[in-house]
C-alpha cells in the first residue's frame, strides 16, 4: 500500500453511484430524524435475498451510511425496524418483542415482497403472516429483493437527505 | 471572571470536537473503504435527535443505571474545564493535577461499568466485566506513565507538565517522556475502546467490550453516553498532544492566545485522530486473551520511562 | 482528669462485659451497647484533649496487675488509633442492636463485644510490656469468643477460629519474644525506659527485635504470608465483629509495627523499611487480587483489607526510607499518606463490612453469585456499601483517594535519590500501588454490581428486606464520614499529622497545609477535593436539568419507559443468565492464572447410547488462598504427621510417665553436673 | 552540537536500543523481531556516531557507521535469510508467556540499574548515566536465550546481549579498540553463520527449528 494510494482514496473515493439524484420528498413527516436514522434489522424468515441487497445498499457502491442512516446492534440505539421476509411463527415473539425494545418515535420498514404479502410463501404452514400482520408498518418498500437503488432512495424519504 | 470563560470555551469547544473527531474518524474510514461516508458532523445530528428520543430503562434496575450516563459526561466535563488544553492557565489550574484526572475519569467508567452490571442482562455483565478487566490492566500502565513524566518535571501538575515541554523542548525528546507517551496513548486506545483493543463499530454481542455495555440505553442517555466517551477521547488526545507537542497552546493571558491555542488543539487532535483513524483502517482487532501482553507491553514501556527518568537525572 | 479518663473508659467496658453477661436477654445488649458508648466517648475526650495539647496523658498504678503494674501513657499516635477506633467501634455497636437479635444477643457475645472493645481502646494507652502484652491478649481472645458465635451454625465459623487462634496466637509469642529481649536488654519494662535505652543496642538485636514485632504484628494487620488467617476469621465473624476486626483491629498491627519500629527502637538502617516495603507489595497485590477474583462478599471484602494494608506498610516502608536516606520533607507526606490511608480504611472498611453484614442477614448468604438487585430491596445498604465501593476503589470525591493521592506524591518526590536501594524498592513500590489500584477497582464494582444491582439470582436475594434501623444508621453514618473525609480531609489532616510527628520522629506538623485545597508546602503538588467534587457536582446537576429538558411535553410517550431488558428477542429470559461474580472475574482469574492457580474440574458425562450426545456437564471451580494450600496445609501436614508418631509416647501407662519423668530428672542432673 | 542536544540524542537512542530489546519479546513474529534487531543495530550506530561527533574521535565515527551497517542491515539479513526456509515464523508458545517476560525484563532494567550504580558513579559522564541500559539490553539477551524456544531467537538473544556490551563499551569509555569491536562483530557474524547453516541442515532433515524438540535426538 502506498501513500499515494492512501492520499487517493482519501480524497477522491472511487466505486461510488455518485448520483441518486436530489433528496426525494421526505414520505413520513410524523417523525423529526433531522437526517439520522438509525436502523435495527430483523430478518423475520426471510430467504436471505433481501439481505443480500440491504447489504450492497450499504457497501461501497451505493454506501446508504452518506445519507445519514446507519444500521445498528441493538434495538434501542434504533429509530427505524427493518423487516425483511415473511414473518415465521418462531419469529413472530421476538419481532414484537423487538418492537417493544424500541424507543418512541419509532418506525417499522419493511422490505421486500415476502413481507408485504407472504410472496411465494404465502400459506406455508411455518408462516405466522405478513409483516403487518403483526407489528404496524409505517414505510414499504417494494421489490424481490429491491434493488439497492430502491432501497437507498426510500431511507433517503425518511432522513429527508 | 476570564477564567470562567476560559473553561465554558474548553468545555464547548471539547462538548462540540467529540462527535466531530468521531465523524472524522469515521469518514476517513469510509474513504479508505472506498465509500463516500457520512458527513463529519453526522454524529451531532445523530446527538440532536437522540436527545429527542425517549429514555428506556429495564424493568428491574435502580437509581445507577440512570446515574451512570450523567456522571460519565459529568467527570469529563469537570477535568476539561480545569486542564490546560487551549491554555496552560486553566481555572484552577494550581489543582489539576494529572492523578487527580485520571481518578475523575475513572469515576465515570467505573460508573458506566456499574450501570451495565444493572441492566440484570448477560450483555451488560459481560461488557462490564470485559472493560473492568482492561482497566485493571491499563491503570499500573498510565499511573507509571504519569510518574515517568511527573519525575522528570518534579511535579504531577498538568499546567506544569505542559509548561515543561514548552519552555525546555528537550524534556519531550528525553526518553522518559516518549516512553511514557507511547504508553499512555496504549491506554488511551484502550479506555476509549479503539482498534486494536475493542471494536466500536461491531454488531457481534460476543466480540463486544464498551459496546456491550451500552447496549441497553436509549434516546438521551444513549445520547450522553455517545457524547461522553467521544469528549473523553478528544479530551484524552487534547492532552496526549499537548504533551507530545505543546506548542501553540497560550502559555500567557488575553484572548487572542486562547484563540490561537484553541485552534492549534484542533488541527493538533485532528491529525492524531486522521493517524488513529488510518491505523484502526489497517488493524485487525486482538484477542480479548492477547490484550494483556499489548498492556503489559504499555506498562514495561512506561516502566522504562520512569526508569530513564530516574537514571537521566 | 487522667485518671478519670483511664478509669472510665476501663471500668464503664468491664461493667458493660459483666452486664451483657448477666442481664436477661432483653436488655443485655442495650446495656452493653450504652455503656460501650460511655468507654468509647471517654476514650475519644482523652484523645481529643492530647491532640489538641501537646502533653500527653499518663498513668500508672501497681494496683491491678501484681508485681509489674499497669502504666498507661498516651501520646499523639495513640490518640489517632483511639479516635479511629472509638469512631468505629460507635458505630457497630450501634448496628449490633439491630444485628443482636440474628444470633449476637447471646450471653458471651454480650459480654465479649464490649471487652474487645475496650481492650482495643485502653492498647494504645499501653506503655509498658506487660501492661501492653495483657491488653493485646485480652483483645485477641474477646475477638476469638465472637468469631466462634456462629460455630453452631456453620462449620467454617469453628475452622476459621481455629485459624485465627492459632495464628494470632503465634503472632503474639513473636510480639512477647520482641518485647521481651527489648525489655532485658534495655533493662526497663516501661516503654519510656526502651526508648532511652534501645538506641544503645547493638544492631543485632535491634534488628532481631525489629523482624519479631513485623512477624507478629504483621500477622495481626494481615500481611502476606501470615494473613491466611484474615479472610477466613473476618469473613466467619458476625457483621459488627467483623466491621471492627477489619476497621479497628487490623490498625493496631501497624501500630504496633509503628510503636517499636518507630517509636521504641526510633528508626533503624535501609533494610528494616525494604522489608516493610517488600511485606507492603506482596499484600497489596495479593490481596487485591484475591479481592478481585473471591466470590465471597466478606471474604472479598477480607482480603481488600489485606490490600489495604499492604498500602499502608508501602507508605510506612517509604517513609522509614526517606527518613533513612535524609529526605525529611517527603517522608513526612510518606507517614501522613500511611496515617491517612488508616484511618480512612477504618471507615470504609467498616461501612463496608456492616452492609455486608445487614446483606447476610438479610439474603442468609455471602455468596455474590447468590444475589443481586439488592440497591432496590435494600436501598440504605445498598448506598452505603456503593459509597463505601468507590471509596475503596480511591475514587473521588470519596475518601480513598486522598490518601492515595498524597502516597503519591510522596512516591513521585522521593524517588529520585541516589541510593540505588531505595530507587529500586520505590519504584518497585509504585508499579505495585498501581495494579493493586486497577485490581482494587474491578474487585469492588464486582462486589457492588454483582450483589446490589441488576436482579436477584436466587429467591433469598428477590425476596430480601431492608435492615433494622439502627443497623441502617451504624453503617450510614460510616458512610457519611466516608463522604465528609472525602471533601474535607483537612477536618483530620492536622491530627494525622501531629500524631505522624510523634511517631516518625519526623517534622510532619507541615506536611500539608491549607483548608479548601491541600498544598504540599517545598513540593509542588496541590489538590482540591472538595472544588473537584463541587465541579462535578455543578457538571452533574447541569446535565441532569439538560437531559430532562429534552422531553418535550407535546410527545405522546412517557419520557422514561421502563421495559423488560433486551435480551436478543429470546423469549425466556432468567435472572440465572446474568453474569456471576465468578464469571466477572474470570478474565482477570484467566490472566492472572499463574498466580492464584486455581482447580478447574470439568466433568462431562455422555448419553449411554450415543457419545456425541451429552447427559450432564458438571464445572467446579475454587480458588482458594494459594499460599494457604502450598504452605500452611503441608506443613500442617507435617506436624499431624510427627503428632502421630509422637502418640506412642503416650499411652496411658503411669510407669511410662514416671520413667519419662525419672529420664529427664537424670538428663538434668548430667548436665548440671 | 551543543550538550542538550548531545544528551538528548544520545539518551534517545541508548533508549531505542533498549526498546527494541523490549520489542524483540513483546512480539511473537519473528520477522518483526528481527526488524527490531535491525533498528537496534542503527540505533547501536547512532549511539557511536554521536559519541564519535561530540568527541570529535574519527575511529569512533568509523565504527559507528561499521556498525550500522554490520548490526543494521548485514546481519538481520543473514538472519532473514533462515527465516526465509522456515513457514512457520512465529515463537508460538515460550516458555514465559509473553506478560510475565514483560515484566521480567522490567525487573532486569531495574537489576541492571541497581547493579552498575558503582560504575555509573565511577564514569561520571552524561554517557556514563545510561550504562544500566547497555546492561539491561546484556540481561534481556540472556533472558531471551532461557526463554525462546526457536533457534532464530536464539541468535537473536545472542545479538542482544553482543549489542548490550557494545552500548556498555562505547557508553563506558571512549570507545572500544576499533580491532576489539570488529572482532567481536566478527565472531558474532561467525555464529550467525555458522547457527544459519546449522538451521539449514536441520530444516533439511527434521523439518523443525524448535530447540526443544533436538532433545529427542538425544533417545
Amino acid at each position: 500500500m502506498s501513500f499515494r494510494f492512501l492520499f487517493q482514496t482519501l480524497v477522491h473515493p472511487r466505486n461510488v453511484v455518485k448520483d441518486l439524484g436530489d433528496a426525494p420528498t421526505p414520505q413520513h413527516t410524523t417523525v423529526a430524524l433531522h437526517g439520522s436514522l438509525q436502523i435495527r434489522h430483523v430478518d423475520a424468515g426471510s430467504c436471505n435475498g433481501c439481505e443480500l441487497e440491504v447489504t450492497s445498499a450499504f457497501a461501497p457502491v451505493y454506501d446508504a451510511e452518506r445519507f445519514g442512516v446507519r444500521l445498528v446492534a441493538s434495538p434501542r440505539h434504533a429509530d427505524a425496524l427493518l423487516v425483511t421476509g415473511p414473518v415465521t411463527k418462531n419469529m413472530a415473539e421476538p419481532l414484537r418483542k423487538t418492537l417493544e425494545a424500541m424507543p418512541e418515535p419509532r418506525l417499522v420498514i419493511s422490505l421486500g415482497d415476502c413481507a408485504h404479502d407472504c410472496g411465494i410463501f404465502n400459506g406455508a404452514y411455518g408462516v405466522e403472516g405478513s409483516v403487518s400482520d403483526v407489528v404496524k408498518v409505517d414505510v414499504h418498500i417494494a421489490g424481490c429483493p429491491p434493488r439497492p437503488e430502491v432501497i437507498v432512495e426510500a431511507l433517503r424519504g425518511l432522513t429527508g437527505r | 471572571m476570564s477564567q470562567v470563560l476560559v473553561a465554558i470555551s474548553q468545555v464547548a469547544a471539547v462538548c462540540v470536537g467529540g462527535p466531530l473527531l468521531l465523524g472524522l474518524m469515521r469518514k476517513v474510514r469510509s474513504r479508505l473503504e472506498g465509500r463516500v461516508g457520512a458527513p463529519i458532523y453526522q454524529p451531532l445530528l445523530d446527538l440532536r435527535k437522540l436527545f429527542a428520543k425517549q429514555r428506556m430503562r429495564p424493568r428491574d434496575s435502580s437509581w445507577v443505571f440512570g446515574a451512570g450516563p450523567v456522571v460519565l459526561v459529568a467527570t469529563v466535563v469537570a477535568v476539561t474545564a480545569v486542564s490546560p488544553l487551549a491554555t496552560t492557565n486553566p481555572p484552577l489550574g494550581q489543582s489539576s493535577d494529572f492523578f487527580a484526572v485520571v481518578f475523575v475519569l475513572l469515576l465515570g467508567s467505573v460508573l458506566l461499568a456499574l450501570s451495565a452490571l444493572d441492566t440484570g442482562t448477560a450483555f451488560g455483565g459481560m461488557g462490564s466485566s470485559r472493560s473492568m478487566t482492561i482497566g485493571a490492566l491499563c491503570e499500573p500502565a498510565l499511573l507509571v506513565a504519569i510518574l515517568a513524566m511527573a519525575i522528570a518535571a518534579r511535579t504531577s501538575n498538568l499546567p506544569a507538565l505542559v509548561r515543561v515541554g514548552l519552555n525546555h523542548p528537550t524534556v519531550i525528546a528525553s526518553p522518559a517522556r516518549i516512553l511514557a507517551l507511547a504508553s499512555f496513548l496504549v491506554v488511551i486506545l484502550a479506555e476509549s475502546g479503539r482498534l486494536p483493543i475493542d471494536n466500536p463499530s461491531t454488531h457481534l454481542e460476543l466480540t463486544m467490550i464498551h459496546e456491550a455495555m451500552v447496549l441497553e440505553y436509549a434516546g438521551a442517555d444513549l445520547g450522553l453516553i455517545i457524547l461522553g466517551e467521544s469528549m473523553r477521547l478528544v479530551f484524552l488526545l487534547g492532552l496526549f498532544v499537548n504533551l507530545l507537542v505543546p506548542w501553540g497552546v497560550a502559555d500567557r493571558p488575553g484572548a487572542l492566545y486562547f484563540a490561537v491555542g484553541l485552534l492549534a488543539l484542533v488541527a493538533k487532535v485532528a491529525v492524531v485522530g486522521v493517524t488513529i483513524a488510518v491505523f484502526e483502517v489497517f488493524t485487525a482487532k486482538m484477542r480479548l486473551f492477547r490484550l494483556p501482553e499489548l498492556l503489559a507491553g504499555g506498562f514495561v514501556l512506561a516502566l522504562l520511562g520512569a526508569v530513564t527518568a530516574v537514571v537521566a537525572r | 482528669m487522667n485518671e478519670v479518663y483511664v478509669v472510665t473508659i476501663g471500668m464503664a467496658g468491664l461493667l458493660a462485659a459483666i452486664l451483657g453477661g448477666a442481664l436477661p436477654a432483653s436488655s443485655r445488649v442495650v446495656a452493653a451497647v450504652a455503656l460501650t458508648w460511655v468507654s468509647c466517648g471517654a476514650a475519644m475526650a482523652a484523645a481529643v484533649s492530647v491532640l489538641s495539647s501537646d502533653h500527653v496523658i499518663s498513668l500508672s498504678t501497681t494496683a491491678i496487675l501484681p508485681l509489674t503494674g499497669v502504666t498507661l501513657v498516651l501520646n499523639q499516635l495513640g490518640a489517632l488509633f483511639v479516635i479511629t477506633i472509638s469512631v468505629v467501634a460507635l458505630a457497630s455497636t450501634l448496628y449490633w442492636l439491630g444485628y443482636a437479635s440474628h444470633g449476637l444477643a447471646t450471653r458471651s457475645a454480650s459480654s465479649a463485644m464490649p471487652l474487645f472493645v475496650t481492650s482495643m481502646l485502653l492498647v494504645p494507652f499501653a506503655a509498658s510490656v506487660a501492661t501492653f502484652l495483657v491488653l493485646w491478649e485480652m483483645m485477641a481472645l474477646a475477638s476469638l469468643v465472637l468469631v466462634l458465635t456462629d460455630q453452631s451454625r456453620r462449620e467454617a465459623a469453628r475452622s476459621a477460629a481455629q485459624w485465627y487462634a492459632v495464628m494470632t496466637h503465634a503472632g503474639a509469642a513473636a510480639i512477647l519474644l520482641a518485647l521481651v529481649l527489648l525489655s532485658a536488654h534495655a533493662g526497663g519494662q516501661t516503654f519510656a525506659d526502651i526508648e532511652t535505652h534501645a538506641r544503645h543496642l547493638s544492631g543485632a538485636v535491634r534488628g532481631t527485635v525489629f523482624v519479631l514485632a513485623l512477624l507478629g504484628f504483621g500477622s495481626k494487620a494481615g500481611a502476606v504470608p501470615l494473613h491466611v488467617w484474615l479472610p477466613k476469621a473476618h469473613a466467619e465473624a458476625p457483621g459488627p465483629a467483623s466491621a471492627l476486626m477489619s476497621g479497628a483491629m487490623v490498625n493496631l498491627g501497624i501500630y504496633g509495627i509503628i510503636l517499636v519500629g518507630n517509636e521504641l527502637l526510633g528508626g533503624g538502617p535501609v533494610w528494616w523499611w525494604i522489608l516493610i516495603s517488600l511485606f507492603g507489595v506482596v499484600s497489596a497485590i495479593y490481596g487485591a487480587l484475591y479481592a478481585a477474583t473471591s466470590s465471597d462478599l466478606k471474604r472479598l471484602l477480607a482480603y481488600s483489607t489485606t490490600d489495604n494494608m499492604g498500602l499502608v506498610l508501602i507508605a510506612l516502608g517509604a517513609s522509614g526510607l526517606f527518613a533513612a536516606v535524609g529526605r525529611p520533607t517527603t517522608a513526612a507526606i510518606a507517614m501522613v499518606a500511611a496515617l491517612l490511608l488508616l484511618v480512612n480504611h477504618s471507615v470504609f472498611k467498616g461501612a463496608l463490612f456492616l452492609a455486608a453484614g445487614a446483606v447476610q442477614v438479610a439474603t442468609g448468604t455471602r455468596d455474590l453469585d447468590r444475589l443481586g438487585g439488592l440497591m432496590r430491596r435494600m436501598p440504605v445498604t445498598g448506598v452505603v456499601f456503593f459509597i463505601g465501593a468507590l471509596s475503596v476503589a480511591a475514587l473521588p470525591p470519596f475518601n480513598g483517594f486522598v490518601g492515595e493521592w498524597l502516597l503519591f506524591q510522596g512516591l513521585l518526590h522521593g524517588l529520585p535519590t541516589t541510593n540505588t536501594s531505595v530507587v529500586i524498592s520505590v519504584a518497585v513500590a509504585v508499579a505495585a500501588l498501581a495494579l493493586t489500584g486497577g485490581l482494587t477497582v474491578a474487585a469492588f464494582v464486582k462486589a457492588t454490581g454483582i450483589g446490589f444491582l441488576g436482579r436477584g439470582r436466587s429467591v433469598e436475594a428477590t425476596e430480601a428486606h431492608e435492615a433494622a434501623i439502627t443497623m441502617r444508621l451504624g453503617a450510614a453514618a460510616l458512610a457519611a464520614l466516608c463522604v465528609v473525609l472525602g471533601l474535607i480531609p483537612m477536618l483530620v489532616l492536622p491530627a494525622i499529622e501531629r500524631a505522624a510527628a510523634s511517631a516518625g520522629r519526623v517534622n510532619a506538623t507541615s506536611a500539608t497545609r491549607g483548608w479548601i485545597s491541600l498544598h504540599l508546602p517545598g513540593l509542588r503538588g496541590v489538590l482540591a477535593p472538595s472544588l473537584l467534587a463541587g465541579g462535578l457536582a455543578i457538571a452533574v446537576l447541569v446535565v441532569i436539568v439538560l437531559r430532562r429538558s429534552t422531553h418535550r411535553r407535546r410527545h405522546a410517550w412517557p419520557a422514561i419507559n421502563s421495559v423488560e431488558p433486551w435480551g436478543s428477542g429470546r423469549k425466556l429470559q432468567t435472572a440465572r443468565m446474568q453474569y456471576t461474580a465468578t464469571s466477572f472475574a474470570e478474565p482477570l482469574q484467566r490472566v492472572f492464572d499463574d498466580v492464584i492457580r486455581p482447580s478447574r474440574d470439568l466433568d462431562v458425562s455422555h448419553l449411554v447410547e450415543s457419545r456425541y450426545y451429552i447427559e450432564r456437564i458438571a464445572y467446579h471451580t475454587s480458588n482458594d488462598d494459594v499460599i494457604e494450600r502450598q504452605f500452611y496445609r503441608p506443613f500442617i501436614a507435617g506436624v499431624r504427621w510427627w503428632g502421630e508418631r509422637a502418640r506412642w509416647l503416650q499411652n496411658g501407662s503411669v510407669h511410662r510417665y514416671l520413667a519419662y519423668g525419672f529420664v529427664a530428672l537424670v538428663i538434668v542432673l548430667v548436665v548440671v553436673a | 552540537m551543543n550538550g542538550a542536544t548531545y544528551s538528548s540524542l544520545l539518551e534517545i537512542a541508548a533508549g531505542l536500543v533498549i526498546l527494541c530489546a523490549f520489542v524483540t519479546l513483546w512480539r511473537r513474529s519473528l520477522l518483526a523481531i528481527v526488524r527490531a534487531l535491525a533498528v537496534q543495530g542503527i540505533a547501536l550506530g547512532v549511539v557511536a556516531l554521536v559519541l564519535g561527533l561530540h568527541r570529535r574521535d574519527v575511529v569512533l565515527i568509523v565504527v559507528g557507521c561499521l556498525v550500522v551497517v554490520a548490526k543494521g542491515f548485514a546481519i538481520p539479513t543473514l538472519v532473514r535469510r533462515v527465516l526465509a526456509n522456515a513457514p512457520m515464523s512465529r515463537e508460538t508458545s515460550p516458555l514465559v508467556n509473553v506478560p510475565s517476560s514483560l515484566v521480567g525484563a522490567g525487573a532486569l532494567t531495574f537489576l541492571a540499574y541497581g547493579t552498575t550504580r558503582p560504575v555509573v558513579a565511577l564514569v561520571s559522564t552524561s554517557a556514563g548515566r545510561l550504562i544500566p541500559l547497555g546492561v539491561a539490553t546484556l540481561l534481556i539477551g540472556f533472558f531471551s536465550m532461557v526463554v525462546r524456544r526457536k533457534a532464530v531467537s536464539q541468535i537473536v538473544g545472542l545479538l542482544l546481549v553482543d549489542n548490550g556490551i557494545a552500548l556498555v563499551a562505547f557508553l563506558a569509555t571512549a570507545g572500544v579498540p576499533l580491532l576489539v569491536e570488529l572482532g567481536a562483530s566478527l565472531d558474532v557474524l561467525l555464529v550467525v553463520v555458522v547457527l544459519r547453516v546449522l538451521a539449514v541442515q536441520l530444516w533439511s532433515k527434521f523439518a523443525v527449528l524448535d530447540l526443544d524438540q533436538l532433545q529427542e535426538l538425544h533417545d
